[in-house]
């Protein structure tokens, strides 16, 4: 194994912590925690009143559009990242500067773009 | 409307828990539970609203720990704070009956202990004591926010002595 | 004693005794549950918890805690019981992975300084960014799983929060990354030794402040919580101990953000030579000197929350993305212009 | 040795990708499916960071998760068919 990869064994420790910890919690808690066998408990909660329907409902398409637009601008951040590591000092600070200034300018033009057709507007 | 309240007394069926409940370990147990009791943001009457100035800052329950929570599936003490109509009563059950084990009841005010102005009306539950397991009855009406402090208390002390109704639902 | 240092650095050494990290962080979980309701009290001029514990109410927090543990655990019956139960486990996963990349202070010794991580790698804070984002698909877990509408209307509301967010907090932080030139956070935060990053990018700090209390879920960005409209949002229906996780989960997460603020744009730990030259005192001092500044970012969290209204979702949503976003992006330029000046 | 530990973390997270993308298509709950959809790319994301390609892997976490995942589970919650749990079939 080399090196990068001798750094994510804490990772991978701490994650299997993380699956153990929670249920051995649960049940202790079980153990200690008086149990009931009582339908009428089980019963979703809705101020009271039976609850109507289900939970389960569609939803606004509203929120589809934001999850477009953050998908979008998502993986035009993560190209920033690789840039920002490299473009000084490796020969290329010049034209890496004036590329990347191009880059966000395009998605700019697509930011307001998305503005003025007010997909970035709550309810319409 | 229409659904039929039942007097369910529910009882706990874990072995350990029934263990403990014969040795000094519950006695830690209780200390938290009646340092942690939590009660269910439930208004009804007038009582209701001395019931959320008691939760503010001039009264301050959270002195004793005691916080108000919103879902009944966090709370501990459900205050019954005011008339329980007919029409109200099955979700005053309901909200009951969702609370996790143990829960315990304040009865607070006149109107829900005998009925006080609306006693016999056609519109009103009487009896109240018979629907729930009423730990503390505040009398009062409505009761000043010391009272149900005060009441609080009262069922602090009932809790540490072991003699609740409510550890049992 | 260079063998102890290599022996510590050992990835399994230090995995192994990096778990002391998760329970040094559920304490300070729970002195910050404690600090919440106390400071909280004292800015309402309330008292605050004082019965058990002595007048500063101190074991509160064990009572509490004994009372969830001995609290009746309940599953719905209509609720989706494995999505249900594995909710918690998601977003407590997501804390204890952030736990991992965050160096918690260093001990310097002479020139060298350790910095206290349960690991070190070259992307930690892309990391950071990437794991916090798995509490989101818990939130919608818990939600979904627990088949009750307030959560899941406080699970929309969450998703739609987290992706306005997540846009000016990654151009935030990659302003920071352009000075640096580097994502990893122990070399961010030795970087910034003369001069701390909120005096060099006051907007960058402001965008990232924000995102991050709204990628927290504290006041006044807490619409998926809404006590008014959404009783207690995706812990609707969850009771004791499996409601208690994800409170300690979003607590760590709070402290978390704090400590990630603090490594980015308050200098870490960094402490002048001549302090950190005194014998034993000096070694220990920057971990002293990070806890501090961590308590401080806490409180003034906490301090927001209580001061504070809540802001309507579309409010929410349009400072992030109409108000964030261009500022980040602005942000991101002077960055690139200080970075070119003094980098190059 | 250090082989061998690679190789079993390798197995295990191929068997965790293939179990969760076998879940995907037999789940009668879409959002259980879509949910094993986002956790089979997680895995994979594990993939990557065994290969040595740190980076990448940690770019699968944060788009699959933070946004395609997300993405698809509002695609789902706007499908017209009528959503069932799997806890009513169980």
């Amino acid at each position: 194994m080399t090196g990068v990869i001798d750094s994510y064994i804490p990772v991978a420790i701490f994650f299997i912590v993380a699956l153990i910890t929670p249920p051995v919690m649960m049940f202790i808690v079980h153990q200690l925690s008086p149990r009931s066998k009582a339908e009428r408990k089980l019963t979703t909660y809705e101020c009271g009143s039976v609850p109507i329907g289900e939970a389960r409902i569609q939803f606004n398409v509203e929120y589809y559009l934001y999850a477009i637009a953050f998908v979008l601008f998502d993986v035009e951040v993560l190209f920033l990242y690789p840039w920002a590591m490299v473009y000084i000092n490796h020969g290329i600070t010049a034209i890496a500067t004036v590329e990347m200034f191009l880059f966000i300018v395009v998605v700019l033009m697509g930011y307001l773009y998305l503005w003025k057709k007010e997909a970035l507007k709550w309810v319409k | 409307m229409g659904e039929i309240i039942e007097n369910v007394s529910f009882t706990a069926t874990s072995a350990i828990h029934e263990f403990l409940k014969k040795t000094p370990l519950q006695d830690l147990i209780n200390w938290g539970r009646k340092n942690s009791l939590w009660f269910l943001t439930q208004p009804m009457g007038c009582c209701g609203v001395e019931m959320i100035a008691a939760g503010c800052s001039h009264y301050d329950t959270d002195r004793f720990g005691i916080i108000p929570r919103v879902s009944p599936r966090q709370a501990d003490v459900i205050v019954i704070s005011g008339y329980v109509t007919k029409k109200y009563l099955p979700a005053l059950k309901r909200l009951w009956d969702q609370m996790p084990s143990p829960k315990w009841v304040i009865c607070m005010g006149d109107c829900s202990i005998s009925g006080g102005p609306f006693y016999e009306s056609y519109s009103t539950v009487q009896n109240i004591d018979e629907i729930f397991p009423i730990d503390v009855f505040i009398p009062g009406c409505p009761p000043r926010p010391e009272a149900l402090i005060q009441g609080f208390i009262e069922l602090q002390k009932k809790i540490m002595a072991r003699e609740d109704k409510g550890s049992e639902y | 004693m260079m063998s102890i240092v290599e022996f510590l650095f050992n990835p399994w050494v230090r995995g192994i005794l990096g778990l002391a990290l998760i329970g040094i962080i559920f304490f300070s979980a729970v002195i910050t549950v404690w600090l919440e309701r106390k400071f909280g009290a004292d800015i309402q001029s309330r008292i605050g918890p004082n019965r058990v514990g002595g007048r500063f109410g101190l074991l509160q927090l064990i009572a509490d805690a004994i009372k969830l543990f001995t609290k009746e655990d309940l599953i719905p019956a209509k609720a989706d019981k494995l999505l249900f139960v594995m909710a918690p486990i998601v977003i407590l996963g997501s804390a204890f992975m952030m736990i991992v990349a965050i160096p918690f202070g260093a001990i310097v010794i002479g020139d060298n300084s350790y910095p206290i991580a349960a690991t070190e790698f070259d992307i930690s804070v892309l990391y950071l960014e990437a794991v916090s984002a798995l509490s989101v698909l818990g939130i919608f877990m818990a939600a979904y799983g627990s088949n009750n509408k307030y959560s899941m209307l406080a699970a929309f509301r969450n998703i739609a929060r987290m992706i306005g967010y997540e846009v000016p907090l990654g151009i935030s932080i990659i302003g920071i990354a352009v000075m640096v030139q580097s994502l990893n956070i122990v070399e961010i935060a030795q970087a910034q030794s003369p001069l701390w990053f909120i005096f060099v990018q006051p907007i960058g700090f402001a965008v990232f402040f924000i995102s991050i209390l709204a990628d927290m879920g504290r006041l006044p960005f807490d619409q998926n919580e809404a006590e008014e409209e959404l009783v207690a949002g995706w812990g609707t229906e969850y009771t004791g101990m499996r409601w208690g996780l994800g409170l300690f989960a979003e607590y760590i997460h709070m402290i978390l953000g704090s400590c990630l603020m603090v490594l980015l744009y308050f200098g870490g730990w960094n402490l002048p030579k001549f302090i950190t030259d005194i014998y034993v005192i000096g070694m220990f001092a920057p971990i002293y000197w990070f806890i501090a500044k961590v308590v401080v970012v806490v409180m003034t969290i906490i301090m927001i929350r209580w001061a504070l209204p809540r802001f309507r979702i579309d409010q929410v949503v349009d400072l992030g993305w109409k108000v964030l976003f261009p500022l980040s992006v602005l942000n991101l330029l002077w960055a690139v212009a200080l970075g070119l000046f003094f980098g190059a | 040795m250090v082989g061998i530990l690679e190789f079993i973390v390798f197995v295990l997270i191929s068997i965790l990708t293939i179990g969760f993308s076998i879940l995907v298509v037999t789940a009668r709950d879409i959002v259980r499916a879509a949910l094993s959809l986002v956790a089979t790319l997680v895995s994979v994301a594990g993939v990557y960071v065994l290969l040595n390609a740190q980076f990448i892997g940690i770019v699968q976490i944060l788009v699959y998760v933070g946004g395609i995942g997300v993405l698809i589970l509002f695609a789902v919650m706007l499908t017209t068919q009528e959503l069932k749990g799997d806890s009513d079939v169980e």
